[in-house]
């Protein structure tokens, strides 16, 4: 379990609180950088587009959808592991979830953040965006319940307050462990944080059975936000969306960008932070053979995707494809295909599986397999709809290039302050994988 | 909660609006159309559309809520042109009713597809599901060069940046009809009472509008023709236009 | 609950009161803007807001004067819609004349008289209208006294009504015989052969509506040949307006026009050989004893030559094709052929038209429905002035330019500089003239050239009447009316000249009394009432000229439809000539035929600064915003030329640079460039923008007629290496198979 | 040691009042401009008064507003119908108010009164067709015959115009292209 030998329950407290209470210039520049990113390359074209339009950005008539859905879904993509992950983790008992879950779940919630504001991104007129939610108003005006963007938007807000609540509740006896190891104002705001926690074997039992039971909530939960996304595209008649395989695909999909992400974020922790004694490579082990199984499902209902294309041999969907597989944007595609499915076969050696390196290079590069396909299912399907007549094009323009990347900057930006506010890994978890050490008498 | 199970019935019911006045229906002979767009220009003048530039034009981001679609038969010498309307096809199925979140676009009494510009909070989801691509949206904010701006419809909103827009059958032509039908107590306006811009300026009468609902208006009776379709028909979205097919010698 | 201390009362304090100004601003901030309720000063008889009135007018967007109704709402022009009870439009517009708006509201007109004082530059300054008149007056009277009043010029558009009796009556008085007018559209091909078919230059009326047959040389009647409302309303009744009964058209062409496209059958002819497919119909049509008059034997003999052998090895039709169409139309109860376009505008014109008219009279549908209905010349109000004068005129004009001969120059409404060959020089020739004064609405090629620019009414703006050309078969008249107030410091053309005649004195002021262009229809009118209208009539002058006022015209559908036919077919016969066009350019330098042609848009140019025009797409390849070259997707194969490879164009007389469009329906080595862009100055959103193709079209004349052979000019094609992208609004234009021209196959 | 939440939460207590203290604050002046300082009831450039017109001198509302019973406005009276009466009216010619008029009418200015009832340019209203259905004006406009400077009294948003209708049981009177189009 640990790579290094096993630590003292003291050095588990002093090794992971000491990434939140000591904070070197490194950190500050760091964060300075991905803020500066966030705010250049995310706000200020954003601000752009809201004074001039949405126009700003690529899309056209025959392309109304463009590189902001495909960052949608992608960061909802990216989301889903975290949570799921840990919640099945937590039912099944494995052990070796504890020490990367929560930084997993910081993930699903910081990706399901920026998602949404790619959601404010997209819209025409942001200002209305209250309108989707059904909140009573004198108008005696409802959203539309029939709508798949409806289900969106409740899907989401519920995924995002249960993911809250379920990290949060993960880490109270943490926040009372920072309470405990810290003076001044960081004492007073951790002794809100943590509700009074004092560590009694009943806060301890309905601790338990509380995250239990979100655990259990959690799970299908996760599974219907990215099956409801995917109905946005999977309910229109446009040939490349209508699929009855899109959810499972968008979930599979999801799910396996995920655990990619966490991989890329799991090597960030130890390089950076020094969890090499918490986090090693069973962990890894065990993350990349999770991703070999996702890839083969993955590449599976591709299959079926181009199999069911081909046999239904309409003119529209063949078309769709044919542009897909030939046209303009096919290298995309391809690479893809070679990133998400192809690459991923080299976890079968065990050699790579364990190589922090390798593993780190197969996740980012999945991960970007997954922004393609996203961008791809976006971008090739609408131009090339029913009428002939309307067959159009769609590149993104470079605001919204330079929005795609601001919005790492706000990810990592947020994972930044994250980890000087939350353990960023499960401090009594962890604890309770040592072994019992002997007690001096 | 018995209310809202009524409620479900009657509006799950396929062409709930039956019981209602008007089905407003339109007719466009092929072997009359010539592809002069005249309508073009007619709609535009009615219906404030901007004029969006050639840039604009060259990242395809006119707004035409009716334009011409012209496919080519067979090789020189041999070739034929196939001109085709296409606007609004205001469908009883309509694909794009289902999407909007916040009921910027729904199926009015009329058998209308409506669009309303202050309700729309631009997700372009209906554009995207319409298979007719007759949907456009606001991209920029548009303006007119003074004195430009005189000639605008007072009766039709400018729409703003953000907000999609598409053909109305021309709305404020058949409340105006309906007005006068009330001021002199009519139930009905009277077939050909409304008449849409486009329908009006076709040289070639290629375009007929009234109510389905009457059997004896003219539309009835032409849509009762053998050469009668509905594009796309494959999609089940059961449209308001009946195109009649070009007849080949 | 602990004591407050009086430190934090004051806190609290603090806290609400900024929180009450935060709250008075916000409300401040969130209120609506200030929006103020003008009421009228003294209000108009027949205005209510918010509902609108309609007013009765007379199109100016081309020459087949269709009748318009303008819908005003708040004193401002809305929408324009064809005038229901008039007899050409029948309550029909096409784009370009709905596009009247753009003229009148258009950013760029001119709205103040301006002087100029280098030509060519856009240096001009404001000017009154008194100092303008008064400058401008004494020019022309001085050179009046000095008996120099023929170096005095007028040259106008096509003018017709009593806006051409002004005209000339002025010129008149001035003791100038120079009032001529141009116009690039002006078919004076198809007037000169109908004089030498039919005895008489004016235009008959085509009866498509009740044809059964069409066979169409080249006239583009449903997008601009003639009067193309009119005959695509009679179109739509050719093919579906009779139960049981589809007219069939077929149109003989090079490239496929509109009228091309809704034909039944099109056929590429070899350019400049339509005219002799026509008698190669007309020899079937003889020999084959379809035709059974008294004068077959003389038919027989002078279509002699035109075997159908010989004829298809000419045009490159073959031989089936010829005899099959003779034979369908010698058989149809109702066969018409018209002829227009590339086919009137060869060398050899007058002969290709006589061809075709020789078809009419075969078919013998002189007079009948469905066929050639000659009209009259209308006597009210007289045609005065000249008709436009063809190529012919406009050399004249310039040879007198450069001779030194025109000392003063006033152009109305055309745009010669623009609409002429450049080889013509009329630019340069102007350079000569030490006075121009243009009257005029837009800054065009020619006005820039002017050193007074007097700016004109819109016809939205103006008084005037109309007699529709080609006529409806019965004598009509439109009257126009102003129906908006004038928006800026403009007058009217005609009150201008009324204007000038009294700023010149003498006898002028005398003859010409009238104080407006308004009071002088109205009193001819009256004159007309008083003598021929009022026949049967018990209503006075005033309730008269009120009802044409509300109908916007006035004519008589049961009169004569003008004199009857001619029924000797003799002239047609001896006419019988050669009719093959010739071209500048030598085949083997110059191995493409260059085709421009007239865009129903554009026109001759004129619709290139309404941006509603600019922003429609052509109706055949949906390109916005340019000009292009249109090539067979083999020629274009053999050159290795893609869409939007810009091309060198060039013939003997010059070149142009313009992207290739491939277009599937030209004939091969033919190269098809649209007339209307290309302008140097003609407003924002005219300028700067494409290519004119008139402008290297080669000086060839049809002898005959004196009209520009613009379709008889031979070029060659460089692919320059450049490439420009063909702002275009169509993706695929084929239907892959689904469901959209037809019910096809269940799924696409 | 104290862990106990609600001590943490003692010194915050301070602050926090002051917070609502001062939200409290916005809605008290929020309201407080919305009673005394909107738009309700502007000053216009005459002092006009509807009670005078209406209430003593009887003068029925479509004398002035001549258009509202047979279009969409319904019109404020032009410069010229004012002095149509007002020339003879000599008791009140004199007046400060009526001189304005006067000077008004002298230069042949229009009259730039502020509008009080307005409504955004995305909805289109008609007076015509309420009339017809037999509303008074002051069902929307108050008891205007009392007023002497004209005062707003309906919110003129959505929902005020919806109520109506739903309680009149306007046929498809909610439907949205009624007056959205």
């Amino acid at each position: 379990m640990f790579d290094h030998g096993q630590p003292s329950y003291a050095e588990v407290n002093k090794d992971i609180l000491s990434t939140m209470l000591e904070t070197g210039p490194k950190y500050w520049m760091l964060l300075g950088m991905t803020m500066s990113v966030a705010g250049i390359c995310f706000f200020m074209p954003w601000i752009y587009q809201l004074f001039v339009g949405v126009g700003a950005a690529g899309m056209n008539h025959n392309a109304v959808w463009g590189s902001y859905l495909s960052n949608f879904i992608f960061w909802i993509g990216l989301s889903h592991s975290g949570t799921l992950l840990s919640a099945v983790l937590h039912i099944t008992n494995s052990p070796w979830r504890k020490s990367i879950y929560r930084s997993a779940e910081a993930m699903t919630l910081f990706s399901l953040m920026t998602a949404a504001l790619f959601v404010m991104v997209h819209v025409g007129r942001v200002w209305f965006v209250h309108w989707s939610f059904p909140i009573p108003n004198e108008m005696g005006l409802w959203p539309n319940f029939r709508s798949p963007l409806m289900f969106d938007v409740m899907a989401i807000t519920t995924y995002l307050t249960a993911s809250s609540i379920f990290i949060y509740m993960g880490s109270v006896p943490d926040f009372a462990a920072v309470r405990d190891a810290s003076t001044g104002l960081r004492r007073r705001l951790y002794t809100i944080f943590s509700f009074g926690w004092r560590g009694t074997a009943r806060e301890w039992h309905t601790l338990g059975w509380a995250y239990t039971f979100f655990a259990v909530f959690v799970i299908p939960l996760a599974v219907s936000v990215h099956s409801i996304v995917s109905w946005d595209f999977a309910l229109s008649a446009v040939p490349g969306f209508h699929h009855t395989i899109f959810a499972p695909y968008f979930v599979c999909g999801a799910i396996y960008s995920g655990t990619a992400g966490i991989v890329t974020v799991m090597y960030c922790l130890r390089k950076f932070l020094g969890f090499e004694r918490y986090i090693g490579q069973v962990h890894l082990d065990s993350l990349g053979k999770l991703l070999i199984t996702l890839s083969l499902i993955w590449s599976y209902i591709n299959i079926l995707e181009l199999f069911t294309t081909w046999f239904g041999g309409t003119s529209y969907e063949l078309e769709a494809l044919s542009f897909r597989l030939t046209g303009f944007y096919a290298p995309l595609y391809w690479e893809m295909l070679i990133f998400c499915a192809f690459v991923p076969l080299l976890m079968l050696f065990k050699k790579i599986r364990l190589s922090w390196n390798k593993m780190l290079l197969i996740s980012v590069l999945i991960n970007i397999g997954m922004l393609t396909e996203r961008f791809i299912i976006v971008a090739t399907s609408q131009p090339r709809k029913f009428l002939p007549g309307a067959f159009g094009f769609y590149v993104p323009s470079w605001i919204e290039i330079s929005i795609s990347v601001g919005s790492f900057a706000i990810f990592v930006t947020l994972f930044l302050i994250f980890i000087k506010w939350v353990p960023a890994i499960s401090i009594y978890e962890v604890k309770e994988t040592l072994k019992p050490l002997r007690r001096n008498v | 909660m018995s209310t809202f199970v009524e409620k479900l019935r009657q509006y799950s019911k396929p062409g709930y609006y039956d019981e209602f006045d008007y089905h407003w229906t339109m007719t466009i002979d092929l072997d009359r159309c010539t592809g002069c767009e005249a309508c073009v220009v007619a709609c535009q003048a009615e219906n404030n559309l901007p004029i969006v530039g050639e840039e604009r034009f060259a990242q395809s981001r006119e707004i035409k809520w009716i334009r011409i679609e012209r496919y080519w038969e067979g090789e020189y010498p041999n070739i034929k042109m196939g001109f085709i309307p296409m606007l609004c096809q205001h469908c009883d199925d309509a694909p794009c009713e289902t999407a909007c979140p916040v009921y910027a676009t729904y199926h009015n009494q009329d058998g209308l597809n409506t669009q309303i510009y202050n309700r729309c909070i631009g997700t372009r989801t209906c554009a995207v599901y319409c298979p007719y691509e007759v949907r456009y949206f606001n991209w920029f904010t548009y303006t007119w060069d003074e004195p430009l701006e005189q000639q605008l419809n007072p009766d039709v909103s400018v729409r703003e940046k953000g907000v999609m827009e598409k053909c109305t059958f021309c709305i404020q032509r058949i409340r105006i009809a309906k007005d006068n039908a009330k001021d002199d107590d009519r139930r009905r306006v009277r077939d050909g009472e409304v008449v849409p811009a486009c329908v009006q300026s076709c040289p070639t009468e290629a375009m007929l509008f009234g109510n389905s609902k009457d059997p004896e208006a003219k539309v009835s009776k032409m849509m009762k023709n053998t050469r009668g379709y509905t594009v796309l028909k494959d999609l089940n979205t059961t449209p308001s236009i009946v195109y009649l097919k070009k007849v080949h010698a | 609950m602990s004591k407050i201390s009086r430190r934090d009362l004051l806190q609290y304090i603090g806290a609400g009161g900024i929180g009450v100004a935060g709250g008075v601003l916000y409300g401040e901030g969130v209120q609506r803007k200030v929006e103020l309720l003008i009421p009228q000063v003294i209000p108009p008889e027949d205005y209510s807001p918010g509902v609108a009135t309609w007013y009765n007018t007379v199109c100016n967007q081309c020459s087949a004067g269709c009748g318009i109704s303008v819908r005003i709402r708040e004193g401002k022009a809305k929408k324009i819609e064809g005038n229901p009870v008039h007899p050409v439009s029948r309550g029909r517009l096409c784009a370009r004349g709905q596009a009247g708006l753009n003229v009148l509201y258009n950013p760029d007109r001119i709205r103040t008289p301006l002087q100029r004082a280098d030509r060519g530059s856009e240096n001009t300054a404001e000017i009154s209208w008194d100092d303008a008149l008064t400058t401008i007056g004494s020019r022309i009277g001085r050179l009046k006294i000095e008996g120099n009043a023929g170096r005095i010029r007028l040259l106008t558009g096509r003018t017709r009504g009593h806006l051409d009796e002004l005209f000339a009556q002025f010129m008149n008085l001035l003791g100038s015989e120079h009032y001529q007018q141009y116009d690039f559209t002006y078919p004076s091909a198809l007037a000169a052969a109908n004089k030498t078919s039919f005895g008489t230059d004016v235009l008959p009326y085509y009866d498509i509506e009740n044809a059964d047959f069409l066979l169409s040389f080249g006239a583009d009647y449903l997008g601009t040949w003639l009067s193309p409302v009119h005959y695509s309303r009679a179109y739509g009744n050719l093919r579906q307006g009779r139960q049981g009964q589809r007219g069939k058209t077929v149109q003989v062409e090079p490239r496929m026009s509109l009228s091309g496209a809704a034909a039944d059958e099109w056929i590429a002819a070899r350019p400049g050989t339509e005219g002799l497919l026509a008698l190669g119909i007309a020899h079937v049509l003889v020999s084959s004893g379809s035709y059974t008059g008294n004068d077959r034997d003389e038919w027989s003999s002078a279509l002699q030559a035109y075997s159908p052998s010989m004829v298809s090895a000419e045009t490159e039709v073959s031989e089936d094709t010829i005899v099959r169409i003779a034979e369908e139309f010698g058989a149809s109860t109702a066969s018409l052929a018209i002829a227009g376009g590339a086919t009137a505008a060869g060398t050899n014109a007058v002969a290709s038209i006589v061809a075709v008219n020789a078809l009419n009279h075969l078919a013998g549908n002189l007079g009948k429905p469905g066929g050639v209905i000659l009209n009259s010349a209308q006597t009210f109000p007289a045609a005065a002035g000249s008709s436009p004068a063809g190529l012919q005129g406009a050399l004249d004009l310039v040879a007198a330019m450069q001779a030194g001969d025109v000392e003063v120059l006033l152009v109305h409404d055309t745009n010669p500089v623009f609409s002429l060959p450049d080889n013509v020089g009329f630019r340069q020739a102007m350079e000569n003239v030490p006075l121009i004064i243009a009257l005029s609405s837009f800054h065009d090629e020619t006005t820039v050239m002017a050193d007074f620019i007097l700016p004109t009414n819109t016809y939205l703006e103006s008084w005037g009447d109309d007699v529709p050309d080609p006529g409806v078969g019965f004598p009509v008249t439109s009257l126009s009316q102003p129906v908006v107030a004038p928006l800026y410091d403009t007058l009217p053309v005609g009150d201008i000249i009324l204007s000038l005649a009294r700023q010149i004195g003498g006898e002028l002021p005398i003859h010409m009394p009238w104080a407006s262009m308004e009071e002088f229809i109205k009193d001819r009118w009256r004159e007309e009432f008083d003598e021929r209208m009022s026949e049967g009539q018990d209503q006075n002058f005033e309730a008269f000229w009120q009802a044409v006022l509300e109908a916007g015209v006035w004519g008589q559908p049961g009169a004569a439809a003008g004199g009857q036919p001619e029924s000797s077919s003799s002239p047609t016969i001896a006419a019988i000539a050669d009719p093959v066009s010739k071209f500048a350019g030598d085949e083997t330098d110059y191995p493409f035929v260059l085709h421009p042609y007239l865009t129903a848009t554009f026109l001759d140019g004129r619709g290139a600064n309404l941006p509603w025009l600019q922003e429609l797409p052509d109706p055949m390849t949906s390109v916005v915003y340019g000009s292009w070259a249109e090539l067979n997707p083999v020629t274009a194969d053999e050159l290795g030329i893609e869409e939007g490879d810009v091309l060198e164009i060039e013939s003997p007389a010059g070149s142009i640079r313009v992207p290739a469009f491939i277009f599937p329906a030209i004939r091969p080595g033919v190269v098809a460039v649209p007339i209307g862009q290309g302008h140097t100055s003609y407003g924002r959103y005219a300028s700067d923008r494409g290519v004119n193709p008139i402008h290297i079209v080669a000086t060839l004349m049809d002898k005959q007629s004196g009209d520009l052979a613009w379709a008889a000019t031979r070029v060659k094609i460089t692919n320059t290496g450049e490439r420009l992208r063909i702002v275009k609004t169509d993706g695929v234009t084929r239907t892959l198979g689904r469901q959209i021209l037809g019910p096809g196959n269940d799924h696409g | 040691m104290s862990i106990s939440v609600l001590d943490a939460l003692q010194p915050a207590k301070k602050p926090a009042l002051i917070v609502l203290v001062l939200v409290f604050g916005l809605f008290v002046g929020a309201w407080v401009h919305g009673k005394y300082f909107s738009d309700r009831s502007p000053i216009q450039p005459i002092d006009f008064s509807h009670r005078i017109h209406v209430t003593d001198n009887e003068i029925p509302c479509q004398h002035c507003h001549i258009y509202a019973e047979r279009t969409p406005v319904a019109g404020v009276p032009s410069v010229s119908k004012c002095m149509g009466c007002h020339n003879s009216v000599p008791s009140v010619r004199e007046s400060p108010e009526i001189l304005k008029l006067a000077t008004y009418w002298e230069n042949r200015e229009p009259i730039p009164w502020i509008k009080v009832y307005d409504l955004p340019d995305y909805v289109h209203f008609t007076h015509k067709r309420h009339i017809k259905a037999g509303l008074a004006c002051q069902e929307c406009h108050g008891p205007v015959e009392t007023m002497d400077r004209i005062t707003r009294v309906a919110t003129m948003k959505m929902p005020w115009c919806v109520d109506c209708h739903t309680e009149r049981e306007v046929e498809h009177g909610r439907d949205c292209w009624t007056c959205h189009k």
